[in-house]
């Protein structure tokens, strides 16, 4: 069970700090710019405005226009250039401004940066990141909510990972942008603002998941928005004498099977979490891939608790729609625990 | 050929100091529409105005103001008859408006209650649109089914400057020629994707400049000019009425406040360029016009401003009374039939519900 | 457990004949713009040529210019404008030419095919089909071999079904034309030159699985392209001894639980299979589905034969990639037997 | 402005019957390039003739002709120079081989062994698109990039009629007129998107017609004149290096053979149409005027002709010995690092693999 931080060798001394993880986002990218003339910025409202969550916030200033700047309003239009970008040797971060906003993408997403390695045989690589802030929790209305890795992770050739730490926000970013490989990272927008301790000579292994929490119990498989609410919940849990493990999974694909089946064997039940519709969703594979792997360890099925398979909900049905402490407690509690009535 | 081309400069009969000036092409509408004109300008303006304080009172989420494109609202509103259909943006609230929706249910989606809040065919509105220029395709095969049916139904679609760089604006242009449709596309080009100024979203010499790459006659009007464009518009919508086809129409115009009250437009543009455009407001000048033409006074204006003291106090009413929300509301029109997984996804919330209900009324926790 | 084959009350005497799937799907669409000025067909090549797999063989011809025509090439816009028909009364049906091909529509079946209905609390319902031919086995060069399900059935709001015999695209096919939902109707391009009994009077009931074969050993779950497979495994299963159930899910959305749960209670050991990749993918979701539901009743985890999380293979690789007879009934050998050594 | 529009008929220099006509505006190519040129056209045309002949051999699995459009190609290849880069469609393999690419690594795709079978890096030529204007948006990026590292690197991006249809065509047109960036748009409009017909695709005047509403210059040119099409693309070519930005050229030629050998065109055009383009064949009046002018004798006709054979028969050769296949191919180029659960998936295959292979040596089944 490896706890798959590793520190960047190149780095010098530790710099540890308190950051928000938009904070450490526009770290990541402020550093990854400082460092290779090869990376480059663009999408809508990234230059002077510093993107509509501030993510890019100075980075054009700082750098110029030539190295974080504007397009034209049009999403394949980014995603496609950036391919051509790529190929010709650049490392190109690109902002979509929602989650939605990425479908026109959608054709150069899966036909192209999906596969243009594989259909090359490796001669060309596309070293590109899509940034795409996701999930709900902040009262937006309709298409800036969506959860939308399904069909990220679904699409064979794609890393796709979600952060939900500042220290993981800046150390997998940075992975992201290292990576020879495309990567599709998910940043769940309601976390944003929420503060942690970086240290900026951090880089995390992409897939890899990370056990947040030790508990002998129970094991709750959780990613973005869904981990803090796994660690109240387990808390929750422990005050009614559950001992409760949490996983980060933050590499939606690939999968970190050794870390994920180690840990629900240990602990004999798990339930996964997340805000996307359940059905067809990256949680349904968790279920399905545990259920399978530690068939002769589970004492009761493997629950999952996800948002309703329904369009996101308007901002005032939103706490009804998306997971919460006490829908995961419920969960936990039709584990087939012994002591049960 | 070239007939296609728009003008050099934008139609504008009416100028910045209200001053008329006589168009060989395009004929100054009747005075009564022009009064009828400024009375939706005045109320447009008074709702977006109160929206934004709503916004700021926290009894609405948000609210992209059209403040300084009223001309280009009222105009889209007026020009199109009973059968005829607009497709707006979340921009285009004032047009909606003043087709008839209520302003509390035009505000259903960015109070948060739900996604749209009025019926579409009772006013021939389409929900507003969010995703950019998606909505110009569905305005293509609507008034493809019209024409199908032999209806004479025409469309209006509304879009942004920002909005035309998307594939979909390319699409939509291109069916609507092919097919001949009777469909009138409007530009409001407002200089601005929220930060983003149009010299990063084209390099054509006007955005009307597009049409002929489809086969349609393209214009430019001044759109704070509302007598222009209604003459303009007037003109596309009887061609497309006639069977002459679609047509694209850009309304040079501003956005006079942030692009949302979440916008901070400090960031990307210069306050003396804002300043500018107040010299160009659409009211001003339609006011000076009128009044210097007789045909508004004193009493006429005060009737228009209680009109929009009215509409918005009525609004104001409306927002203060909190809608109920039914939580089941969540899977009811997803498929018109519920599927099995959704009954039981409602019997888990309902559960929930039910609990938390009793343990409000026993005063327990979970 | 119901054979949910319903006979629509409306037909005439029952006409029974033998046709390919591509010839019964025609004949639906045939029939449909027989009996509704509403139903239209349109998309790229549909017209004159009768589609690059001449399902609307004839049709323009027939029906005139007017109800079944090509548009020009542009995926998002036949999509689009499908929606503003539906809005306006027509019942569109659109085809797009190949799986990949659907890409582009992306944003408009995401954002509005699936949730337009929802958004205006149904005052619009969206009466459309989007014909999607899909899958492989036909030695098709890249592109033109995707299985997209999992993008659409993870999608709320879409109702996604594929036939697997001719009988059921016909029914199936005038099922989704009469829906008043939007329907993503996907057709395995490999079988559309199989033959079979089709009676046109028949409807099917999207949202229904149906048995396919009797057995009481182990349940293969199936759908498309993998029907036949199974089929085929059943049989070479029963040579050594094991009773094979068969069934054809046939609708990935909604989804029939009833059916399947009972099935694989009855059997205690499932086998799901499909040609897409397997990661995150409608395979998955069955998998995942069935291990909690008939928890209690298994005898072994649940497996899955899918395709491999790759790009799909090339012409020449085609053999290595697809689901085979063989391995299902490896799948089949690990099922925990109590015959095992 | 309006000397972004096209001329109303298509530059010409040679007409059909192989006499020069002077332009005003473009040159006619030196003669040594008319001869090499009219070399090129005639490998093109052979090769798409060996092609298509191996498909009905079945050593192809299907091959979209370029055949009566190699003036188009040739040119495409021979503007270009070595630092330069070419984004090509499925039909542009004349093209592809035009720059260098052996004939057999042309058809890897073609054959089912790969997906693409040449190194886009060592001859300046991208992978062949198949979903359709996609490849536009790869090539603008990719000059874009060669811009910003200050390169005067020139990029030419090749589609078809029906492609202009697509969104990514909008996006790409427009991001590269905005960037300013070096590359050439050549839409070879043979009238046909499969079944079709370019009255289906547009209403424009004319495809460069749409140059003008993304603010770059649009041409129309002979497309079965290869001077023509050679002059038109090198002063594009030249504009672009020298920093003058993008443009669109249409060329306006016919596909003479079905779209690929797996449709049938005799469902959608009439055959007088196919045989009038016949007289206006490329390559017929290339030698015209290259006979008539002396730069061309029985002689060099001769050597031509059986360079071209020696192409195709080395394709021959090429194509009869079929290449080694490996199965863990399928895992190997997924991602720089092979992950786990592909790791898994191979051992599976893998396994199959070896039973398969110990039960064929034992003559056993499964
Ligand atoms: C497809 C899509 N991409 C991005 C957005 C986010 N977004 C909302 S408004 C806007 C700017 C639109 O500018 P413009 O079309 O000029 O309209 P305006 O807001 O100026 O009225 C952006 C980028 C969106 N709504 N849809
Ligand atoms: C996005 C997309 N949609 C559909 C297709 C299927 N398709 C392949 S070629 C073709 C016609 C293309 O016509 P055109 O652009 O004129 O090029 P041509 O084949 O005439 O050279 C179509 C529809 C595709 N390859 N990509
Ligand atoms: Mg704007
Ligand atoms: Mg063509």
């Amino acid at each position: 069970m490896t706890i798959a931080d590793v520190r960047a060798t190149e780095a010098a001394a530790p710099a540890t700090q308190t950051m928000t993880m938009a904070g450490a986002l526009n770290r990541a990218l402020a550093d990854a710019l400082t460092e290779s003339r090869e990376v480059l910025l663009f999408g809508e409202d990234v230059g002077r405005l510093g993107g509509v969550f501030r993510i890019t916030d100075g980075l054009a200033a700082r750098f110029g226009e030539d190295r974080c700047f504007d397009t034209p309003l049009a999403e394949s239009g980014i995603v496609g250039t950036a391919v051509g970008m790529a190929m010709n040797g650049m490392r190109p971060v690109v902002e979509m401004q929602f989650d939605a906003f990425a479908y026109p993408a959608f054709e150069q997403v899966i036909s192209h940066v999906a596969k243009l390695g594989n259909r090359t045989r490796g001669a060309m690589r596309l070293p590109m990141v899509i940034r795409i802030p996701f999930g709900g929790g902040i009262g937006g209305v309709e298409h800036h909510c969506d959860s939308s890795e399904a069909y990220y992770a679904h699409t064979p050739g794609l890393t796709v990972v979600t952060p939900s730490t500042p220290q993981d926000a800046y150390s997998m970013l940075r992975a992201a942008i290292d990576s020879p490989d495309p990567v599709i990272f998910l940043e769940p927008k309601k976390l944003y603002w929420t503060k942690g301790e970086v240290d900026t000579s951090r880089r995390t292994e992409l897939g890899t998941a990370r056990i947040v929490r030790d508990g002998t119990d129970v094991t709750l498989l959780a990613y973005g928005t869904a981990v803090p609410i796994a660690l109240e919940a387990a808390d929750a849990a422990a005050e009614e004498g559950r001992s409760v493990q949490v996983v980060d999974i933050r590499s939606l694909s690939p999968f970190d099977d050794a870390t994920v089946t180690a840990a629900v064997r240990s602990t004999g039940r798990a339930v996964v979490i997340a805000e996307a519709p359940g059905y067809v969703s990256v949680a349904s594979e968790i279920q399905a891939r545990v259920s399978e792997r530690c068939f002769e360890h589970l004492e009761a099925p493997v629950r999952k608790v996800t948002g309703f398979d329904v369009p996101f909900a308007p901002p005032k049905f939103e706490h009804w729609y998306l997971p919460d402490v006490d829908r995961v407690l419920d969960a936990i509690d039709t584990l087939h625990w012994e002591d049960e009535g | 050929m070239t007939d296609l081309l728009p003008r050099d400069t934008p139609v504008q009969l009416i100028d910045e100091t209200g001053s008329a000036h006589a168009d060989e092409q395009y004929r100054m509408p009747a005075s009564d529409i022009l009064r009828e004109a400024y009375r939706m300008l005045v109320e447009g303006r008074r709702l977006n105005e109160q929206c934004t304080a709503l916004v700021k009172q926290g009894r609405l989420a948000v609210y992209p103001s059209s403040h300084g494109q009223e001309a280009c609202q009222v105009a889209a509103a007026m020009v199109l008859g009973d059968g005829d259909w607009l497709f707006p943006t979340y921009r285009d609230t004032v047009a909606v408006v003043g087709r008839g929706v209520r302003p509390a249910d035009a505000m259903v989606m960015l109070r948060g209650d739900w996604h749209a809040g009025y019926d579409p065919a009772v006013y021939g509105v389409a929900p507003q649109a969010t995703p950019l220029a998606t909505q110009l395709l569905h305005a293509v095969g609507f008034a493809h089914a019209a024409k199908l049916r032999g209806e004479d139904t025409v469309v209006l679609a509304l879009c942004g400057d920002g909005a035309t760089s998307e594939g979909d604006f390319h699409e939509a242009m291109n069916f609507a020629a092919v097919f001949h449709v009777p469909v009138v596309f409007l530009v409001q080009n407002n200089g601005f994707a929220i930060s983003v100024p149009l010299a990063r979203q084209t390099a054509a010499p006007s955005l009307a400049h597009k049409a002929i790459g489809y086969g349609m006659p393209g214009q430019r009007v001044d759109g704070n000019d509302v007598a222009a464009v209604l003459t303009v518009l007037t003109d596309a919508v009887d061609r497309a009425r006639a069977g002459g086809g679609p047509s694209l129409v850009e309304a040079h115009t501003y956005r006079m406040q942030p692009h949302t009250n979440a916008d901070d437009d400090t960031r990307y543009r210069e306050r003396e360029e804002v300043q500018q455009w107040i010299a160009r407001d659409p009211l001003t000048r339609m006011s000076a016009h009128l009044r210097a033409s007789g045909a508004l006074d004193d009493e006429a204006e005060q009737a228009i401003r209680e009109g929009a003291e009215r509409l918005a106090s009525d609004l104001r009413d409306a927002m203060n009374v909190d809608p109920e929300i039914d939580p089941e509301d969540l899977f009811r029109w997803v498929t018109a039939q519920r599927s099995p997984q959704l009954e039981e996804q409602w019997e888990l919330l309902r559960g929930e519900i039910d609990r938390d209900r009793m343990a409000t009324t026993e005063g327990g926790a979970r």
